[in-house]
C-alpha cells in the first residue's frame, strides 16, 4: 500500500484515490476476474466443493482481518462468531419461514449485534488479555450452543437440517449443478464482500480503527471515540463473519456445534496471519492457502501411500505436523504474511536488476 | 482569518484575540501518593504562544494531559471558552464555556483542543497523508455502509477534506513524504507531521509538548518558524512546553513555570526568567542563554541599588 | 467427473467410501472398526467379491473432525461411490440431509433412535439396536439386580452421542413402572477424574452407574470407584461395553460392572464368528488381538454388502443408492450367525432398525462374560 | 463433609498441576513476552518423554526422571533457539500463532510416535487411600499437592534470589536495553524455555500418573490459560493462587452442581475478573505514559 | 581554518587525534548496512583516546546513533551488520563480539531515548545496570555514588520507572550507565529533554568522571555548544561518514560549526528565533 508505482502522476484526488492505478493493476484484475469465470468450468465437483468453502472462507477471513489486522483486537472467538450467523439465519429461514436471503441479513445484523457484545470486554482489555478473553467467550458459545439449553436451538436433536437454498422462486439443483450454482452465488458474495472490506479502509471509518491499532492514546486525542471504533469494528467484523457462517449453513445443509469449535478459530487466525495481517487481499490470499492445505496434503500422500506407507496410515498426524510446520516456517521466513512476500516479489522485479 | 492563498482558515476558535481562552482553576492531580500537580492556576489568552517550563518531573507533560483529558485531576476545573466572535466561516458564535475536566479526551478533541506529544505518538504504520486525514476524523462522518459503498458520500467526503489536508502539507513542506509510513521517517520530520496532524483539527488550541527535543539548532530554528507560521498566520493560539530556553523567550508571550507539581512563576518571558525562584530551580546559575544573564545581572544591580 | 450411479456395467467393481475415525477423540474404537469392515472386504472380494463384482473401498482417517468427514464425503460423492460407511453421530447427522438428497445408503458407528426414521433420514441404517434399545436393556437388567428399587444414575458423554438415549431411558422407566430413580449427568471430556460427578451420583443415592460414552472416561469412572471404595455399579453401553475398557481401568477395578454389547465378542463363540476365525488364520492374525469393536466392523459392512448383493440379484444389474436402500428395506432378514442382537438384521420401509437385540456382558476376571444372548427390551 | 474433603483434595491436586504448568508459561511470558500456546504440548511431550525412559527404555525411577529433565531442557532450548529466535520482535500475534503451529506440530509428533490410544504406566506415586473426616482421600493427590508445592517453592525462591529474576524482567521490558546491561538476552531466553520444559515435565508426568498416558494431557494445558489470567500473566505467585482457584472451582463445580459446566466455568470466571481486574489479580498494568 | 571538508582517511590516516593518549576505541572504516539493504555508515573511521571526552555532532539521521549501536554490539537485534572495517576496543578487536561480552570488557552505552525498563522499579533498573559486577561492595558504592548524584532518584527509588518523566527516565539511563562501572563510556544525547540545570549539571558531572576517575567518554549531541566546551576533541559526520574532526575549540571557532551547529551568525551572537525566516538551507558537506 505504502509504495506507489513510479512514474504514475495523478491529476486529481479523485484518480489517485482509485484502489488501482497502473497497468499492470488492471491486467491483474482482469485476470483474477477471468479465473473466478473460468473455475467452474475446468473443475471437477470436488474441487468445485473446495472453491465454495474457500469462498466462504475468504468472507469471513476478510472480516477476522477487520477486527485483527486492522483495528489491533486480537480474537479467537471467530467460531463462535460463525456459529451464530449459521444458527440465527437458519433458525430464522426454516423455523420460521422467512425468506432466506432476508434471514441471511438478519443473520448479518444478529452476528454484529453478538459480536459488539463480546467486544465489551475489548474497552477495558488490552493485546494478549483481550486475547484470551476472546477464546473465553468461544468457549463459552461453543459451550452453549453444544448444551443448547432448553432445547431452544435444535430442539434437542443436537443438530438442524438445512433445507436447500432457495429464494424469489429460484431452488438450487441436486447433486450436477449444486456445487456450480452455489458457486455462482458464493462468488458474486465474496467479491462484493471483499470490495466493501477495501473500501472501508480508505475512508475516514477504517482510518479511525487503524489508529486505534496503532496507539489508542493518541487516536483519541484527535478526537476517535476509542468505545465506538472499537465496537463498531467488533460489529462490522462480526458482520462479515455472521455471512460466513449463514452461508456455511445453507451451503452444507446442517449446523452442529462441531462445526464451530476453537480449531476454527485458529484456523481463520492462521488465514490472517499467513496471509498478512491488515491487508485484505491477505485475507483472501490466506483463506486460499490454509483451506488447500489439508487437502492438498492428503492428496500428495495418498499419491504417494504405495511408496511411503506412513503417509497414508498417519495422514491425520502428518496433517496436523504439516500445517503446524507451514506455519511456523512461513512465519520465521515471512512473519508478514503472503501478501507481503508478493509485494516483495513485485519489487524485487521492478527494481531489478538493481539490488537497492 | 484567512491567509495566504490558503482557503481554510486552520484556526478553530471564534473567540477574539485577547480574550481568556483556556483557565485552568486550582486543579491538582495526584498518582497514589505522587503529588503531581498542586494547585496549579493560570489562564492561556486567545492568540498567545504560552509557554510551560519546569525542571523534568515538574509536572508538564501531566498538566498537558489534565487539558487534554487524558488525565483527570482529583480537584479544580479547566475550563474552555468558546465564542464571542466570529468562526471562519463569518458567522456570529455565542460566547460558552466547557468545563473541559469532565470530558473524555476524545471530545476535548472535538471542542478543538489538538496536541502533539513528548514521545511522537504518530500512527506509524499509516502514511503521512493518511496521518493527517486522520486529523480531520473530527469533521468527517463514519457510517459504516456509505464507507463500504464508496462511491457516493464517501468519496465525496474524501475529497472535500483532502483540500485542506494539502494546504497543511503545503504550510509543512511534507510535499515529498506525503505516501511514506510515518514509522520510517526521520526523527524531524515526525515532529512535523505530528503538528501537522494536529493542525488538521482546526484546533482552537494547539497544545505542544517538547516539539524541539532531539534536534539540532538548524532543526529548531525550523520547527520555530512552523510554529511561529501557525500562529501568526493562522492565528492559533498555543500551549508550548520547552527546555530551550531560547526558544522559549524568543517566541513565548506568556510563561507559566512549575516546579514540584506547583505554579512558581507566571508571567511575560521577561518577568519569568528574572524570577529568582525560576533561577534557581529551573535555570541555574550558569545558563546557557545570555539573555538570561544579562537579566540576572540586571537585577543583581538593582538590588544593590 | 464421474458423478452417475457408478455400477453400470457389469464388470466395474462397486465403490464404497469409509469415513473412519482411527486417531480422533474415538480413535481406540474407531481404528478396529473400520479394520474389521476393511478385514470384511478383503474376505468377500477373496471368495470372488458380490455377484462376481469387486468392492472397492476408500477408507480415509477423518480423525472425529465433522468438517473433515464433510470433505471426505464430497471426495466420495464425486468419486461415484454407491454407499458410505461413516462413524459418529456429528459426521453421521452432519451429513444425513447430504446423504438423502445425493441418495446414498449410509451406515455408520451411530446407533442413535433418530437416525432410525426413514422419515427423518432415509437413508440412513442402523444395523444395531440403538443406543435407547441398550438403555431400556440396561434398565431392565437393572431393576432385576436391585430386586425392584433403586436409584440408577446416568453419565453420558456431553454430545449427541451421549444425550442421545437420556431421555428414552427416562420414558421407559415411567412406562415399565419401575421404581427407579433416574438421574442424567454430562460428563466433560479431558477429565484427570470423575470424582465430582460421582459425589453427586452418590448423594443421589445411586447404586447403578450406566454410562454412555467411549472405553477411557468409563474406566477412569471405574477406576474412581475403586479407588474411593465405593459401592456402585457401573453398566456400560456398546462403546464402553468392550475389553478396552477393562484393559484401561485395569482387571480389579473393572471386575464385576456389567456391558451391554449387541456386537457378540469372538471369545462369546457364535456361529457367525467362524468365519472371523477361518478368515484371521488365513492372514495369520491372532483373535486374542481382536475387540469387539473389529467384530462390529465385519457385521456392519456384511450387511451393508448383503444389500448390495440383494440389489444386484433383483434388479438389473444397475446398482446405485436408491436400489440398495430398497433391497435392504424389503429383502427381509439377514443373518449373522448369532453375532448381532439376537442373530438377524432386518430393515423396512417403516422403520431402518436394523435389530433390538443384545448381549449383556460381566466384566469377571478381565474377560467379557456373557450374561445373557439376544436380550430385548 | 466428606464431598468436601474430596473436593479439596481431589480440587487442590488439579490446582497444583495447574499451577506447575502455568509456571513454565509465566516464565516464558515474563522473560520474552511470548504467549505460549504449546504449554499444553509440553506437558504432553513431557509425559510420552518419561514415559518412554521409564517403561519404552525400562530405566530406575531415578534414571528415567534425569532423562525427562535433560530432554525437556533440550527441548525448550531447540524451540526457543529454532522456532522464536528467528521471531524476535515481530508482532505478538505472530509470535501467539507461531506457538499455535508449534503446538499443532508437537502434537502430531507425538502421535506418530506412540499412537492415540493411552499408554498404561506404572504407577510412581502410591496408590493407596487414606481416611480423612469421613472421605476415601487417594495418597497419590496429597503427594502431587505435596511435590508441586516443593517444586513452586524452589523455583519462587530462585526467582527472588538472584539477579536473574531481575534480568528476566529486564529482558521482557526492553531487550536492547538488556544487551547494553551486559545482560545475555539469549541465555535468558534459552533459560526461560528450559525452565518451562522442565515444569511441564513435572507436570506431566504427575497428571499422568494420577489419569493415564494420553492426548488428553495437551487439552489440559489449554486450562492453563484461565489460571494465568487470573493470576496475572506475568506473575509467579499469581500462578499458584490461580491454578488453585481454578481447580477447586472446576472441582467444586463438578460436585456439587454440573460436571459439564465444570468445563467453562474457568472461562466465566475469567471474563468476569478481568472486566473487574484486567490485569488478574497479580499482575502488572501495561504501562502507558504519553 | 580552512572550511573544506577533510576527507575522513587523510586524517585519520596518521593514526591518533593530535595529542591524545593510546586509542581506547578505534573504528576503522566501518560499514554498516541495515536489512541487507540500507547503507548507513558508509567507511567511517573514528578514534576515542584513552581518559578523554569524545564529542560526535551530526544532524539527524547521519548516523550518529547506529555508529554507536555498531560499537555496543547492537546491531543483530535490529536487523544491521557491520560489513567492513573493524572495531578494535583496548587493544582487542570486538567487530563480531557478543553484546553482553562486550559490557563484560568495559564498555556501557546509554542508548538514546532513555530505554528504561518500564516494569522496574528505579532501584531494580539499577540493580540490572550492576549485572556484570560481581554482588557486593563495590556494587552498593557506585549505586551511593549514582544516588548522590542524582538525589530525585534516591527520593523515588521505589517508584515504577515507566511512570518517570521523560527527564526522570534519562537521568535514571544515565545512572544505570554508570552502574556497569564502564571504562568507555557512551551516551547517546544525554540531555535529550533535559531541564537546562540538570543539562549543566550532567556535562559537570561527566566531566568530574572525566578529571576524577580517568573515564574514557564518547559522547553524542545535539547541544553542539555544550558538547564541545566539555569534549577534547570533536568528529561531525553527515550520511554515514566523518566529514570534520579536531580538537573541540578549534571546532568551536570553525565557521560552519558555529552556523549550523551552535545556531550562530557571522558576529559569534544568537540571532532570535523570531527572526528566523526562511527555513534552513543545510549545509551540504559532501
Ligand atoms: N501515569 C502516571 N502514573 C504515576 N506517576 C505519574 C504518571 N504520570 C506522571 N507521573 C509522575 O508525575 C510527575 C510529573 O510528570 P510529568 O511527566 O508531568 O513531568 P514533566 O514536567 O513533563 O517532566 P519532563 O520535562 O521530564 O517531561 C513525575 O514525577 C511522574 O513520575
Ligand atoms: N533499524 C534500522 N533499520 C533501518 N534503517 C535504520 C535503522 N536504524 C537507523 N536506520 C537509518 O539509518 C540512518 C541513521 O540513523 P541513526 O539513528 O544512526 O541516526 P542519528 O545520527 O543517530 O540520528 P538522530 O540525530 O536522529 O538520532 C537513518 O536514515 C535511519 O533511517
Ligand atoms: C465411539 C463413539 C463416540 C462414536 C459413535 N459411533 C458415535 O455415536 O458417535
Ligand atoms: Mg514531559
Ligand atoms: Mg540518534
Amino acid at each position: 500500500m505504502a509504495m506507489t508505482a513510479t512514474g504514475v502522476h495523478h491529476r486529481s484526488y479523485t484518480s489517485e484515490l482509485r484502489l488501482r492505478a497502473t497497468r499492470a493493476e488492471y491486467v491483474r484484475l482482469a485476470l483474477m476476474g477471468v479465473l473466478l469465470v473460468v473455475v467452474p468450468f475446468v473443475l471437477d465437483n470436488y474441487w468445485m466443493s473446495i472453491a465454495n468453502t474457500i469462498l466462504i472462507a475468504i468472507i469471513g477471513a476478510v472480516g477476522l482481518n477487520i477486527l485483527v489486522g486492522y483495528t489491533g483486537q486480537i480474537s479467537l472467538g471467530q467460531g463462535g462468531f460463525l456459529a451464530v450467523g449459521a444458527y440465527t439465519s437458519v433458525i430464522l429461514s426454516d423455523r420460521m419461514g422467512l425468506p432466506t436471503p432476508l434471514a441471511i441479513a438478519l443473520a448479518v445484523v444478529m452476528t454484529a449485534v453478538v459480536g459488539t457484545f463480546f467486544g465489551l470486554p475489548g474497552l477495558r482489555l488490552k493485546g494478549l488479555y483481550l486475547a484470551i478473553a476472546t477464546l473465553a467467550s468461544q468457549q463459552i458459545i461453543e459451550f452453549l450452543i453444544r448444551r443448547d439449553y432448553g432445547d431452544f436451538l435444535t430442539g434437542g436433536l443436537g443438530y438442524i437440517n438445512v433445507e436447500r437454498l432457495g429464494f424469489l422462486g429460484f431452488q438450487v439443483g441436486g447433486r450436477d449443478v449444486f456445487e456450480r450454482q452455489w458457486y455462482v452465488i458464493l462468488a458474486v458474495l465474496a467479491v462484493l464482500s471483499v470490495v466493501a472490506a477495501r473500501n472501508i479502509f480508505r475512508t475516514g471509518l477504517g482510518r479511525s480503527f487503524m489508529a486505534v491499532r496503532d496507539q489508542d492514546i493518541a487516536a483519541e486525542a484527535i478526537g476517535v471515540n476509542l468505545t465506538r471504533a472499537k465496537l463498531t469494528a467488533f460489529a462490522v467484523s462480526s458482520g462479515f463473519v455472521g455471512l460466513a457462517g449463514a452461508l456455511t449453513a445453507h451451503y452444507s445443509e446442517v449446523v452442529s456445534w462441531e462445526k464451530f469449535t476453537l480449531e476454527v478459530s485458529i484456523l481463520y487466525l492462521a488465514m490472517i496471519i499467513v496471509g498478512g495481517l491488515g491487508s485484505i487481499a491477505g485475507a483472501v490470499y490466506g483463506a486460499i492457502f490454509m483451506t488447500l492445505l489439508p487437502v492438498v496434503i492428503r492428496n500428495v500422500a495418498n499419491a504417494l501411500e504405495s511408496v511411503v506407507p506412513f503417509l497414508g496410515s498417519q495422514l491425520p498426524a502428518v496433517q496436523n505436523a504439516t500445517f503446524g510446520l507451514v506455519i511456523i516456517l512461513f512465519l520465521i521466513i515471512e512473519p508478514r504474511g503472503l501478501n507481503r512476500l508478493w509485494e516483495r516479489i513485485k519489487e524485487y522485479f521492478r527494481f531489478w536488476p538493481f539490488r537497492y | 482569518m484567512l491567509t495566504r492563498a490558503y482557503q481554510h482558515s486552520l484556526n478553530g476558535s471564534s473567540r477574539p484575540e485577547g480574550l481568556p481562552l483556556l483557565e485552568v482553576d486550582d486543579i491538582s492531580l495526584r498518582f497514589g501518593g505522587v503529588k503531581a500537580l498542586t494547585n496549579v492556576s493560570f489562564t492561556v489568552t486567545q492568540g498567545h504562544v504560552h509557554a510551560i517550563i519546569g525542571p523534568n518531573g515538574a509536572g508538564k507533560s501531566s498538566l498537558l494531559n489534565c487539558i487534554s483529558g487524558i488525565y483527570h485531576p482529583q480537584e479544580g476545573q479547566i475550563r474552555l471558552h468558546t465564542g464571542g466572535g466570529q468562526d471562519f466561516r463569518g458567522k456570529d458564535v455565542q460566547e460558552g464555556q466547557h468545563l473541559l475536566t469532565q470530558l473524555p479526551s476524545y471530545k476535548v478533541a472535538r471542542l478543538g483542543v489538538a496536541r502533539s506529544f513528548q514521545n511522537i505518538e504518530l500512527f506509524s504504520h499509516l502514511s503521512v497523508l493518511e496521518n493527517l486525514m486522520l486529523g480531520r476524523h473530527i469533521h468527517m462522518r463514519h457510517s459504516v455502509l456509505a464507507s463500504m459503498l464508496w462511491f457516493g458520500p464517501a468519496r465525496k467526503q474524501e475529497i472535500e477534506h483532502r483540500h485542506l489536508v494539502e494546504e497543511v502539507i503545503d504550510l509543512l513542506q511534507l510535499q515529498s513524504y506525503r505516501h511514506k509510513p510515518v514509522g520510517a521517517l526521520a526523527y524531524g520530520i515526525q515532529k512535523r507531521v505530528e503538528l501537522g496532524r494536529a493542525l488538521c483539527i482546526q484546533p482552537a488550541l494547539l497544545l505542544l509538548d517538547e516539539p524541539m527535543a532531539g534536534m539540532n539548532a538548524e532543526e529548531k530554528e525550523d520547527m520555530a518558524r512552523y510554529i511561529l507560521d501557525v500562529h501568526e498566520l493562522a492565528g492559533v493560539s498555543v500551549v508550548l512546553i520547552e527546555h530551550d530556553m531560547n526558544v522559549v523567550m524568543d517566541i513565548s508571550d506568556r510563561v507559566s513555570v512549575l516546579d514540584f507539581g506547583k505554579l512558581i512563576a507566571d508571567g511575560t518571558p521577561d518577568e519569568v526568567k528574572a524570577d529568582p525562584a525560576v533561577i534557581e530551580a529551573y535555570l541555574g546559575s550558569d545558563t546557557e542563554d545570555d539573555e538570561v544573564k544579562d537579566a540576572e545581572r540586571r537585577m543583581q544591580e538593582r538590588t544593590d541599588v | 467427473g464421474s458423478d452417475g450411479g457408478g455400477g453400470g456395467d457389469d464388470a466395474a467393481p462397486i465403490k464404497i467410501g469409509i469415513i473412519a475415525d482411527l486417531t480422533g477423540a474415538t480413535g481406540d474404537v474407531g481404528s478396529p472398526y473400520n479394520e474389521g469392515m476393511l478385514a470384511y472386504i478383503d474376505h468377500i472380494n477373496a471368495e470372488g467379491g458380490i455377484e462376481g463384482r469387486m468392492i472397492e473401498a476408500d477408507s480415509n482417517d477423518y480423525a472425529y473432525e465433522v468438517p473433515q468427514a464433510e470433505d471426505l464425503y464430497r471426495q466420495y460423492v464425486n468419486d461415484g461411490v454407491v454407499a458410505i460407511q461413516g462413524w459418529g453421530t456429528g459426521d453421521t447427522e452432519a451429513l444425513s440431509s447430504r446423504v438423502a438428497s445425493d441418495e446414498l445408503p449410509f451406515m455408520s458407528g451411530s446407533f442413535a433412535e433418530t437416525l432410525t426414521d426413514p422419515e427423518e433420514a432415509p437413508y440412513n441404517f442402523v444395523v444395531a439396536p440403538t443406543y435407547s434399545d441398550q438403555m431400556r436393556v440396561a434398565l431392565n437388567w437393572i431393576n432385576e439386580d436391585s430386586g425392584g428399587s433403586g436409584e440408577v444414575a446416568v453419565f453420558h458423554n456431553d454430545s449427541p452421542f451421549g444425550q442421545a438415549p437420556v431421555a428414552d431411558g427416562e420414558a421407559w422407566i415411567e412406562e415399565q413402572g419401575y421404581d427407579l430413580g433416574y438421574q442424567a449427568y454430562p460428563m466433560p471430556g479431558g477429565q484427570q477424574n470423575y470424582v465430582g460427578l460421582l459425589s453427586q451420583a452418590q448423594s443421589q443415592g445411586a447404586k447403578y452407574i450406566v454410562i454412555q460414552n467411549v472405553a477411557s472416561p468409563a474406566a477412569l469412572v471405574a477406576k474412581d470407584i475403586a479407588d474411593q471404595g465405593l459401592d456402585m455399579k457401573i453398566v456400560c453401553l456398546n462403546w464402553c461395553a468392550n475389553e478396552l475398557f477393562i484393559t484401561t481401568a485395569g482387571e480389579e477395578a473393572a471386575e464385576g460392572h456389567m456391558l451391554i454389547q449387541p456386537f457378540a465378542p469372538l471369545v462369546a463363540e457364535k456361529e457367525g464368528h467362524e468365519v472371523i476365525n477361518t478368515y484371521l488364520e488365513e492372514e495369520g492374525i491372532d483373535p486374542a488381538t481382536i475387540g469387539t469393536s473389529w467384530v462390529q466392523g465385519w457385521y456392519v459392512m456384511h450387511v451393508m454388502a448383503e444389500g448390495i448383493r440383494e440389489a444386484i440379484a433383483s434388479g438389473d444389474g444397475e446398482v446405485d443408492g436408491p436400489a440398495i436402500r430398497e433391497a435392504l428395506e424389503t429383502m427381509g432378514e439377514i443373518d449373522t450367525g448369532g453375532v448381532v442382537g439376537d442373530g438377524t438384521v432386518e430393515f423396512s420401509a417403516e422403520s431402518h432398525r436394523g435389530s433390538t437385540g443384545t448381549g449383556v456382558y460381566m466384566a469377571e476376571g478381565g474377560q467379557m462374560v456373557e450374561v445373557e444372548a439376544g436380550a430385548t427390551p | 463433609m466428606s464431598t468436601l474433603v474430596a473436593v479439596l483434595a481431589y480440587g487442590l491436586a488439579d490446582g497444583a498441576i495447574l499451577a506447575l504448568a502455568a509456571l513454565g508459561f509465566v516464565l516464558i511470558y515474563k522473560a520474552t513476552s511470548v504467549i505460549n500456546f504449546a504449554q499444553g504440548e509440553f506437558l504432553l511431550v513431557g509425559a510420552y518423554m518419561f514415559y518412554t525412559a521409564f517403561v519404552v527404555m525400562g530405566l530406575p525411577l531415578l534414571a528415567a526422571v534425569v532423562v525427562g529433565v535433560v530432554v525437556a531442557t533440550i527441548i525448550g532450548v531447540l524451540v526457543e533457539r529454532l522456532i522464536l529466535r528467528p521471531m524476535i520482535g515481530e508482532s505478538p500475534i505472530s509470535i501467539i500463532m507461531v506457538t499455535i503451529g508449534l503446538s499443532s506440530l508437537l502434537r502430531a509428533v507425538v502421535q506418530m510416535f506412540y499412537g492415540t490410544s493411552p499408554k498404561s504406566m506404572p504407577k510412581i506415586l502410591p496408590t493407596g487411600s487414606v481416611n480423612i473426616l469421613g472421605a476415601t482421600v487417594p495418597l497419590n493427590r496429597l503427594l502431587v499437592i505435596l511435590v508441586a508445592a516443593v517444586v513452586l517453592t524452589a523455583f519462587t525462591i530462585f526467582f527472588r534470589r538472584s539477579r536473574h529474576g531481575i534480568a528476566m524482567r529486564a529482558v521482557a521490558d526492553d531487550q536492547q536495553a538488556a544487551m547494553t546491561m551486559g545482560i545475555s538476552v539469549r541465555r535468558i531466553f534459552a533459560m526461560a524455555w528450559a525452565l518451562a520444559g522442565v515444569s511441564a515435565l513435572i507436570a506431566g508426568v504427575l497428571l499422568a500418573d494420577i489419569s493415564a498416558v494420553d492426548q488428553n494431557l495437551a487439552a489440559f494445558g489449554l486450562l492453563v490459560f484461565p489460571v494465568v489470567i487470573l493470576g496475572g500473566l506475568d506473575s509467579v505467585p499469581g500462578t499458584i493462587v490461580g491454578g488453585i482457584i481454578i481447580g477447586l472451582l472446576k472441582q467444586a463445580t463438578a460436585s456439587y452442581w454440573d460436571p459439564g459446566l465444570a468445563t467453562v466455568i474457568p472461562y466465566v470466571v475469567l471474563v468476569l475478573i478481568l472486566l473487574v481486574k484486567p490485569y488478574g489479580l497479580f499482575g502488572e498494568t501495561r504501562i502507558e505514559r504519553v | 581554518m580552512s572550511t573544506e571538508p577533510v576527507p575522513a582517511g587523510t586524517v585519520l590516516a596518521g593514526g591518533v587525534p593530535a595529542g591524545a593518549g593510546p586509542a581506547m576505541l578505534t573504528l576503522n572504516n566501518v560499514e554498516v548496512i541495515y536489512d541487507d539493504v540500507i547503507l548507513v555508515l558508509r567507511g567511517l573511521s573514528l578514534q576515542v583516546p584513552e581518559g578523554k571526552i569524545v564529542a560526535l555532532l551530526g544532524s539527524n539521521g547521519a548516523g550518529k546513533s547506529t555508529t554507536l549501536k555498531a560499537v555496543s554490539g547492537l546491531l543483530p537485534s535490529e536487523h544491521g551488520e557491520v560489513t567492513d572495517g573493524s572495531i578494535t576496543f583496548a587493544g582487542q578487536d570486538i567487530t563480531r563480539m557478543d553484546a553482553a561480552e562486550r559490557v563484560k570488557q568495559g564498555m556501557s552505552l546509554c542508548m538514546e531515548g532513555r530505554h528504561v525498563f518500564e516494569h522496574l522499579t528505579i532501584a531494580e533498573n539499577l540493580v540490572a545496570g550492576a549485572y556484570t559486577q560481581k554482588a557486593g561492595a563495590s556494587s552498593a558504592e557506585v549505586l551511593d555514588e549514582v544516588y548522590t548524584f542524582f538525589p530525585k532518584l534516591a527520593d523515588m527509588r521505589n517508584r515504577v520507572a515507566g511512570y518517570l518523566s521523560g527527564g526522570e527516565q534519562q537521568m535514571l539511563a544515565i545512572g544505570r550507565a554508570l552502574m556497569a562501572r564502564p571504562k568507555l563510556l557512551m551516551l547517546d544525547e544525554p540531555s535529550l529533554g533535559l531541564a537546562p540545570l540538570l543539562v549543566q549539571e550532567i556535562f559537570g558531572y561527566i566531566q568530574r568522571l572525566n578529571a576524577e576517575t580517568g573515564l574514557t567518554v564518547l559522547v553524542i549531541e545535539q547541544n553542539a555548544r555544550r558538547a564541545l566546551e566539555v569534549a577534547d576533541h570533536g568528529y561531525i559526520m553527515e550520511q554515514g561518514r566523518i566529514v570534520l574532526e579536531g580538537p573541540a575549540a578549534e571546532l568551536r571557532e570553525n565557521p560552519d560549526v558555529k552556523e549550523f551547529y551552535l545556531g550562530l551568525g557571522d558576529e559569534g551572537s544568537r540571532k532570535s528565533y523570531r527572526d528566523v525566516k526562511h527555513y534552513k538551507r543545510r549545509k551540504r558537506w559532501l
